[in-house]
């Protein structure tokens, strides 16, 4: 893998790099791939898929509300309320 | 002029021009008529047979199985009513009866009646059609919500996105959600929403109420509002039995707002299970080729074209000492073939050895001298024989015989001739006398004749 | 073999050259070939043995690297939420 | 056999070589030769058989040879592998 | 027997003198010949059988001469490969 | 017996020969000959025998030349091959 | 008897003699001739019998001659037999 290529792939939103992991993977059980090709897409796989682990890990949750304010639109935190 | 007016019809044609006037008219082809039910018949085949009628009128109709059976109320006699369908003729009875394919009770008629005209008009709009239904983002980023920032629904539907895809924003629009000014805004918040572009997909709902309750999900502002959004909506509007026209606009129907939420993130838990399942695939599909291309390479290796390399020559080299065998073998039986021929030609030729031959030959030869010499001493003694028996005869005969008595015999001439009287000679002839034993050589001395004879 | 033909079997990718020796197995196997083509064809095997046996080889290092490398990942125990 | 006959044979592949042993063969074992031919077809033969063994000797050399060099591929057993 | 019969039948190949002698053997065990003839045919029959003879011993010394010479081929036992 | 005549008889075969000479011992033995006759036959006869006999005592020394030298032939036993 | 006939005579075969001898002797045998006829028939009798003799004796002659001639098988001289 190139370090453009891998740069490139660091770019990808998880959705992108999962359905890549699962288009390299459907390739790889076809059994299509000749040997040298399948290592790289092995490779390419291997680091899609820490891309999504890390994606995942580093995933945190975001609430937000639209407040209209002052005919403004601002986000401010929400707060779920008891009830 | 009597012309075509003045043609008489048959009942027939009368009935079925009667028909064909009523199946023209739009306007009867699709109505809503209210009414309230009498002469209530529910048939044993399905068909329903009932009168509608108000204070002034009554009109005979019908609801046959195939379309009452999806009534979601029960019709009664006096039950008051709203019913849709298209008014048409009965030939045989020549009555025209209203057919009904759906209908409500008049309880929310007005609100109900609305309802369904609104949704023709938009169905005929085109605006549910599928082809308008927008993909659900499999994993948005940013999720908006729409609904009352109080209540349920949106702690269920937050509850629900934290738990499943933590990795997800959240952004909460809050408006109304009944009441006249509600409508207003739910479109409002769906246009800001667009207008903002951070939502992959917007969440639009309520909790479950009564039609009354739900109208604003049903009213035309909001269901435009719905059909124009970019954004993919699931709408969460009640509980399942209830449908409005918000569902049927919307990308997606969820049908209460947990479920949208659902429908709306992917389960995290599973996400990874299925990461670590596309990652174990992705180890196992490489070692399973690593293997295949191990038992496909051993596979050959051990082929008996590398485990026994010299057997084809080793083959060779018995088909080789094979033929070498046979060829010697064939040149030996030919040899000996050849020789026992000639050998019992050999035989057979000193068998025809004329020695055997010139041997009885020989004898032959013998037999056949012996035989001439036998036959040619037989001849000499058969000739000697008669020459014997002749001579003895001869002697026996012979006239000199009586000479042996004293006779003699005389010849003149040389023993030429006889002398047999006295002048057969002269004196001095020579004569011969032939005695017994010889001969006597005389002269004729003296001549003396015979006196007494004659 | 000559050293056209050894440098372009180097070339070969793993599929090929196992296609390449399978297809001489079977040549060798049906014994049809002639003596002189057999040993050629038996020569010309061992070297796409060796050639194949080399890229396998390799292919499992990388495999065994990558997934070494890829390893803290698997390791780490996916935690079941309670639901 | 003239010179330039032997020369030729020497020029025969192993599978001519054998094949004309074979013709001669079943020639000779027909029986039909005259003895005069029969041995000069014998003599023909034996010198086409020797032929056919040198070939198969130095075929046999040179796969040994071939062999040995490659040592290392067949000497390493074939592992099965639990599947 | 002239001298030019006799050097033509040197001429003769071992089937043709075998053939002639057949026949005069035939011709000699009808009985019907003349004690002249009989006895020429007898000579001319120890010649065609003498030649035979010589004919066939220069067979059979062929034969041991090209197989001795292809002794050591012949003295080789045949190494039986376990199949 | 006229030196033509003998000259003639000289010319007869072995066989013509003694068959003259049975015609005449069978003439000479039905005694119709005259002795003249008989004697000129008896003659011829003798002339005959001694005609057959040379020619017979040439004929047996051929013959016993021709064995002794066929002797080395038949003394050599035929060596039956085993098959 | 004429120097004529008895030169004539002298030409006579033995059976022609014989038989010449035979007349004369049945003539005498009759008794019919005159003494001079039957001196004369007789003279010429013995003259033939003379004859016969002679020729007698050179048959025999001749067949001792030519016994004498022939070798072996004529060892033996000719002996008229006794009978």
């Amino acid at each position: 893998m190139t370090d453009t290529k891998a740069a490139a792939e660091q770019e990808l939103s998880f959705e992108q790099a999962l359905a890549r992991l699962e288009t390299i993977v459907k390739a790889m059980e076809s059994g299509d791939l000749a040997l040298e090709q399948a290592i790289s897409e092995f490779q390419e796989g291997m680091q899609l898929a820490r891309i999504c682990r890390e994606k995942l890990d580093q995933a945190e949750q975001k609430i937000e509300m639209l407040v209209s304010e002052a005919g403004a639109l601002t986000k401010k935190p929400f707060q779920a309320e008891e009830s | 002029m009597l012309t075509e007016q003045s043609k008489t019809w048959s009942v027939s044609d009368l009935t079925a021009r009667i028909k064909q006037l009523f199946e023209e008219d739009d306007r009867l082809v699709d109505c809503w008529v209210r009414g309230e039910i009498s002469n209530f018949t529910h048939h044993s085949k399905g068909h329903m047979y009932f009168t509608l009628k108000d204070a002034q009128s009554r009109v005979k109709s019908v609801m046959f199985a195939g379309n009452n059976r999806y009534l979601k109320f029960i019709p009664k006699e006096g039950m008051k009513i709203v019913a849709h369908g298209y008014v048409s003729v009965f030939e045989r009875d020549g009555a025209y009866q209203f057919y009904v394919d759906d209908m409500q009770p008049d309880g929310l008629g007005s609100l109900f009646l609305a309802f369904q005209q609104l949704k023709d008009k938009l169905e005929q709009e085109g605006l549910f059609h599928p082809q308008y239904k927008k993909p659900i983002p499999k994993y948005p980023r940013v999720i908006g919500v729409i609904t009352s920032p109080t209540g349920a629904a949106v702690r269920d539907i937050i509850t629900t996105i934290r738990r499943r895809y933590p990795v997800a924003d959240i952004l909460l629009h809050p408006v109304i959600v009944q009441g006249p000014n509600a409508a207003p805004s739910v479109a409002e918040a769906i246009e800001t929403m667009n207008e903002l572009g951070a939502a992959d997909v917007l969440i639009v709902g309520r909790g479950g109420g009564s039609l009354e309750e739900l109208w604003a999900f049903n009213e035309e502002v909001v269901v435009r509002a719905i059909h124009a959004s970019m954004i993919p909506v699931i709408s969460a509007v009640g509980h399942e039995t209830d449908t409005t026209l918000a569902d049927y606009v919307a990308d997606m129907r969820a049908p209460t707002p947990t479920a949208a939420a659902e429908l709306a993130v992917p389960n995290l838990f599973e996400l990874r299970r299925h990461l670590e399942q596309l990652h174990a695939r992705l180890v196992n599909a490489l070692q399973g080729q690593v293997r295949d291309a191990q038992k496909a390479l051993t596979r050959l290796e051990t082929s008996p074209v590398f485990t026994r390399p010299t057997h084809q020559v080793r083959q060779w080299q018995q088909t080789v000492d094979n033929l070498e065998d046979r060829l010697l073998l064939a040149l030996t039986k030919a040899a000996g073939q050849r020789e026992r021929q000639l050998a019992a030609l050999e035989t057979r030729l000193i068998r025809t050895s004329p020695v055997e031959r010139a041997k009885r030959m020989d004898q032959t030869l013998q037999y056949m001298v012996e035989r001439l010499e036998k036959a040619a001493q037989d001849q000499l003694q058969r000739d000697n024989n008669r020459y014997e028996r002749l001579l003895d005869k001869l002697d026996v005969l012979s006239p000199l015989a009586v000479m042996r008595r004293g006779y003699s015999l005389a010849y003149a001439d040389g023993k030429k001739r006889m002398v047999k009287r006295l002048n057969d000679v002269q004196l001095g002839d020579m004569v011969n006398i032939r005695l017994e034993d010889g001969w006597l050589d005389c002269a004729v001395w003296g001549i003396e004749e015979d006196k007494h004879n004659d």
